[in-house]
């Protein structure tokens, strides 16, 4: 067990998939011999070489295609989108190519494509570089997502991700690329297998990659207080592990669902529905989503903290669902 | 015209069975074609469909010069190359029919044509998206040296979308063997091309990417078939792609709904006299590889089996309901 | 009050507007010389000249950029996207573009732009031309979504869309451009104001487009059994109208959505979610989405139909929500 | 090298005055960029920044060549860009900053420095999204009759993506009044042009649309004002748009983290031999537009300028957070 970045635990995970899989491939802008816009790749080209790993023009239709294409034919490529708001641009091939090519051709291939997207605000890159955009892909089956928060999380998705067999988004979020974590190599994490990352009895908190760091600094100033948060990351959206959170809020009878962006059409309000929809009986209170601002990301530091929900706002949601409960 | 010699090749030729033997297929997509308008013109098929009657000559020609292990993707009016590629008549109708039996076993339809068993990886409805993925099937040859290509078809109207130039521009900088197949048949959809295109000729457009092009006649199965086994060629020594313009033509609406009311008077009429399969069978003949009998022959044999194709499917039953929850993850 | 059909009046729409206003231009392709793919637009261009009505490559990206650069300078342009599922190739345009242009700048423009996309299922299109596409884009504020469900709100919405000083998409449903209903020309709907079509004591149900027409169907064979539904099309999505939900679960104490695509991500997960929160009280029983399988459109006449939410699936629905709030 | 001759225009030359404030416009982008570069190094702002010196005289250059009611689209590096249209400097460090009068209230930062009010409609993130956006601005310019043209700048990798195809075509097809300025400064981010793109001259590319092309020196600001003034000449007179190839360097690297280590050594040096400041200065002096002292006047002035502004901005407070909630909808 060491301790290492979420960056370098994405790293190693890479390397350790092209190592074990000749067919594994890593293809982006600036993946190869820059290693990286934030060095996720770095030392793979030296590692691997230039035909395993390499750099693409800016043309993300295209690199998204390929691996499309590579897979279908007996690869199992890996893809960097960069910045996740940049699969607006190959939309197209996310949405309507790579979930449903097995579908439409009644399962005449299998699509083992992986794409690695940088995600989420807090780091001042403004409107178009700053996106949580899991929720574009929540109504696409076919797809499979990944929204690792911590360094594990990250190494042992990812590559569970190289190894399926169907296309699977990870996003990996920016703000946690140097969080430092422990890591056991070679311990891998099953899709669909939500973690309780702390067990507590009063309130169900499920939450992601940045508004889980918060969800957790929330619950310890309020076990300072004596109410103790269940903290549960799902880890990935799709597959969605649901049962563990009925098994909370069970336990709990409140849900607080934390997501990063605006809340509608996402994984949050979704969730939200589903317990609603499945566990009504069991609970005190309405269940509560809290997100951000029904507005695009704004840059400066100050308005972009503010839109962001914080552990604060975390803590007083908590508050009010306590309140109403009682 | 072409900026690059995309020729050059030592001039291979077709035999004699292999010049019946590809007659016979633009035979069979012709029959089948009219087959799939007439089923639709009764009201068997909902949707629509984009038949490419006149444009036999493109997908028979070019798929012919592939062997075994490469691949071709095509657009929604990809009857004629998924057929080309030798998937099977009736499992074709089947498909377009929506039954247990057809090709992606009723799930794709007409516009998703697919056999992966014989190289057909795949019929695309959004235009321009299966240019990339020609691309990546290139990739994985060029990675595993198989020496297979990939080829690509797709229409005029498509060299105006980004994907095409992300695909042209990628395919070319990494060398892969991808022959990208353009059909020129004068139109997008109802549009006439230099009402969106600024170029007439599109070979111009490789040069863009540094990319071997040539411009051929796509009513004629042997020019195409040439072109295209000499850019495999090239591509099977990692020369990297070749783009392709065939200059054809449709003889039938763009789709279903389209009655082509803005031809010009006697374009069509024009282009009939060019029919792809009767200029074949003339060479045919006055090459002596069939006389007018066996031609006559090859032609009804072929239309018997779209025929009896046409049958079976059509006694197939619609697919398992529960068969809709299936084939969503491997 | 003339009887038209929903196409004859998204094209007198068009028509009015082009009429009314000089900076009202129309872009597409084959919108022009063809009057579209589904005559929506046929005989504009006679009308309105080729300088105003124009036919376009295909080229989504820069139909939808040359409407924002457009826009941002003082035209007022509507571009239709044909299928809906082509928003996939200039999904970019939609979602980084249109709705952040404005935020990003502090306001200094604004963008008057209508995107017109044929939406839906039902009639054999297959896999990438059936999809109803609107939950893409609820993510992203800044949008306008409107989907109407009958010739007059397809006539007023589009009025409305295209002088509103905001992008706004609006999604027409292939399945019901041959539909007739009553138009009452120069009536224009507003957005965010949704339609209670059928008042009812028992269940609200809220349905847009070719669900709200399934909807009424089931609310039709209800009613010969003393069930009267609440039938709610919303119209718009973006706004959305909660306020008119609220009130009629107020009454009926009881929430079905019916919603044409897979459930994750969408307006009725949102919707769902938002009636839990706000209105948990007020249920007798856990509100209920309807939605389709979770699997890409399939093509078969028997597949599509059984994927789609059909009257009997929403009759089985408020049996199952009359059972467990009884 | 280019496809069609975009010049032969009426040669105007530039007056002793303005050839100055071209030069003063210069330094006060060195110096501003320079500025933020500290800004950035001393952690006053997060988030990231991508400059453009060595690059200023292809943004001085081309907006000089505009006129009221021209219109310029940029991208991520477009201080330059939308200073050279006359944007306030103090606004432009109050955005950059985050402060409350910054030119987008703080909301759109050093990526999206914008200001209508010159006609810098806008600085875009995503690669290539902008250059439909012009495409738009001409639209609405040949719609009204203005006589307006549209500017957009962007760079060499950039002409890899597909909306740089789509939005060339169709401002070809429809004769818009666009001037598409490619930036060649030999990198995309980290990647040499020729790691990502098979032709060096990407006037070359223009012919895929039939459109006129100019291939310039970056580095000389009068041969970038020529080139554009005789493409905005030809626009305005309807006859289409036009693509210009500027060749240039960028003196830091690609954004803020970037040491750029990828360069061949001497590179950087053999290119700071032709500083487009440097260069102009002599230029000036040379031909008597301006003699040594009066150069280091308008270089002093400049900087001055520069740094009062800077002062200004840093005293700005941040914006009322209340702001985020505003400018969502019109
Ligand atoms: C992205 C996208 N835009 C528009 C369409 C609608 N569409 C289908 S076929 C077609 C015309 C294609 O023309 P061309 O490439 O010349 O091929 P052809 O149909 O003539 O074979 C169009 C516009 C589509 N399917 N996908
Ligand atoms: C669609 C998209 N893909 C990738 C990026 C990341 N990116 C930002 S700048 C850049 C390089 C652009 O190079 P070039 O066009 O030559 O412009 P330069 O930065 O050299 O001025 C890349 C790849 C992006 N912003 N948008
Ligand atoms: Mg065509
Ligand atoms: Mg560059």
């Amino acid at each position: 067990m060491t301790e290492v970045t979420y960056r370098d635990a994405l790293n190693e995970a890479l390397a350790a998939e092209l190592e074990a899989d000749q067919d594994v491939v890593l293809i982006g802008e600036d993946v190869a011999a820059a290693g990286g816009v934030f060095k996720v790749t770095d030392g793979l080209l030296d590692r691997f070489g230039p035909e395993r790993v390499r750099d693409t023009p800016i043309s993300e239709q295209a690199i998204v295609g390929t691996v499309l294409g590579a897979a279908v034919t007996g690869l199992r490529p890996v893809a960097e989108v960069m910045f996740a708001d940049f699969a607006g641009v190959c939309f197209d091939q996310i949405a309507n190519q790579l979930p449903k090519y097995r579908y439409m051709t009644g399962g005449q291939v299998s699509v083992p494509v992986t794409l690695r997207l940088v995600n989420g605000a807090s780091t001042g890159f403004g409107a178009q570089h700053s996106q949580a955009v899991e929720n574009w892909f929540l109504g696409l089956p076919g797809l499979k997502i990944c929204v690792p928060g911590t360094p594990a999380d990250a190494y042992g998705l990812l590559r569970t991700a190289i190894r399926d067999d169907n296309p699977v988004l990870l996003f990996e979020h920016k703000a946690l690329y140097m969080r430092k974590g422990p890591l056991d190599p070679g311990e891998t994490v099953p899709l669909g297998r939500a973690d309780v990352v702390r067990a507590g009895e009063d309130v169900t908190v499920v939450a992601t990659q940045l508004m889980r760091e918060r969800a957790l600094q929330a619950a310890d100033r309020l076990a300072e207080e004596g109410i103790r948060l269940e903290v549960i990351d799902p880890r990935s959206l799709v597959p969605f592990d649901l049962e563990t959170v009925v098994r909370s809020v069970e336990k709990t009878a409140n849900l607080l669902v934390v997501e990063e962006g605006p809340g509608s059409g996402g994984w949050g309000s979704t969730l939200v529905a589903r317990i609603a929809e499945e566990a009504f009986e069991m609970l005190d209170a309405p269940p509560r989503l809290i997100c951000t601002d029904e507005t695009p990301t704004p840059f400066a530091a100050e308005l972009e903290e503010a839109w962001l929900p914080s552990a604060d706002a975390i803590v007083g949601g908590v508050r009010d669902l306590e309140l109403v409960a009682a | 015209m072409t900026t690059k010699a995309a020729s050059e090749s030592t001039e291979p030729t077709l035999g004699t069975d292999e010049q019946r033997a590809l007659f016979a297929r633009m035979v069979e997509i012709r029959s089948f074609e009219e087959a799939v308008q007439r089923m639709f013109a009764k009201g068997l098929v909902r949707g629509t469909t984009h038949l490419c009657q006149g444009q036999e000559a493109v997908a028979v020609g070019a798929c012919a010069a592939l062997r075994e292990g490469d691949t071709m993707t095509c657009t929604y009016r990809g009857h004629g190359a998924v057929l080309a590629m030798g998937a099977p008549l009736d499992r074709a109708f089947g498909e377009i029919l929506g039954r247990a039996g057809g090709l992606c076993n009723g799930k794709g339809g007409s516009m998703h044509l697919t056999d992966v068993s014989v190289g057909a990886l795949g019929s695309f409805a959004i235009v321009g998206a299966h240019l990339p993925i020609s691309v990546g099937a290139a990739f994985t040859a060029q990675q595993r040296g198989s020496g297979a290509v990939s080829v690509t078809f797709f229409g005029d109207g498509s060299t105006n979308i980004g994907t095409f130039h992300e695909a042209m521009n990628l395919a070319a900088v990494w060398r892969l063997p991808v022959i990208f197949l353009c059909e020129n048949n004068l139109y997008g959809e109802y549009s006439p091309l230099a009402t969106t295109t600024p170029v007439a000729d599109l070979t111009i457009r490789a040069s863009s990417y540094d990319m071997a092009a040539s411009r051929v006649d796509g009513n004629d199965v042997i020019a195409v078939w040439e072109a295209v086994a000499a850019a495999a060629a090239r591509a099977r020594k990692g020369e990297g792609p070749t783009f392709i313009e065939a200059l054809t033509y449709r003889f039938v609406g763009h789709s279903r709904s389209d009655p082509a009311s803005y031809r010009p008077d006697g374009e069509l009429d024009q282009w009939k006299k060019r029919d792809p399969i009767a200029l074949f069978a003339e060479r045919l003949i006055e090459s002596g590889v069939a006389d007018a009998d066996e031609v006559a022959a090859l032609r009804a044999g072929a239309e018997q089996s779209v025929a009896e194709a046409e049958e079976r499917a059509l006694s197939w039953p619609p697919p398992d309901l529960q068969s809709r929850l299936e084939d969503v993850y491997a």
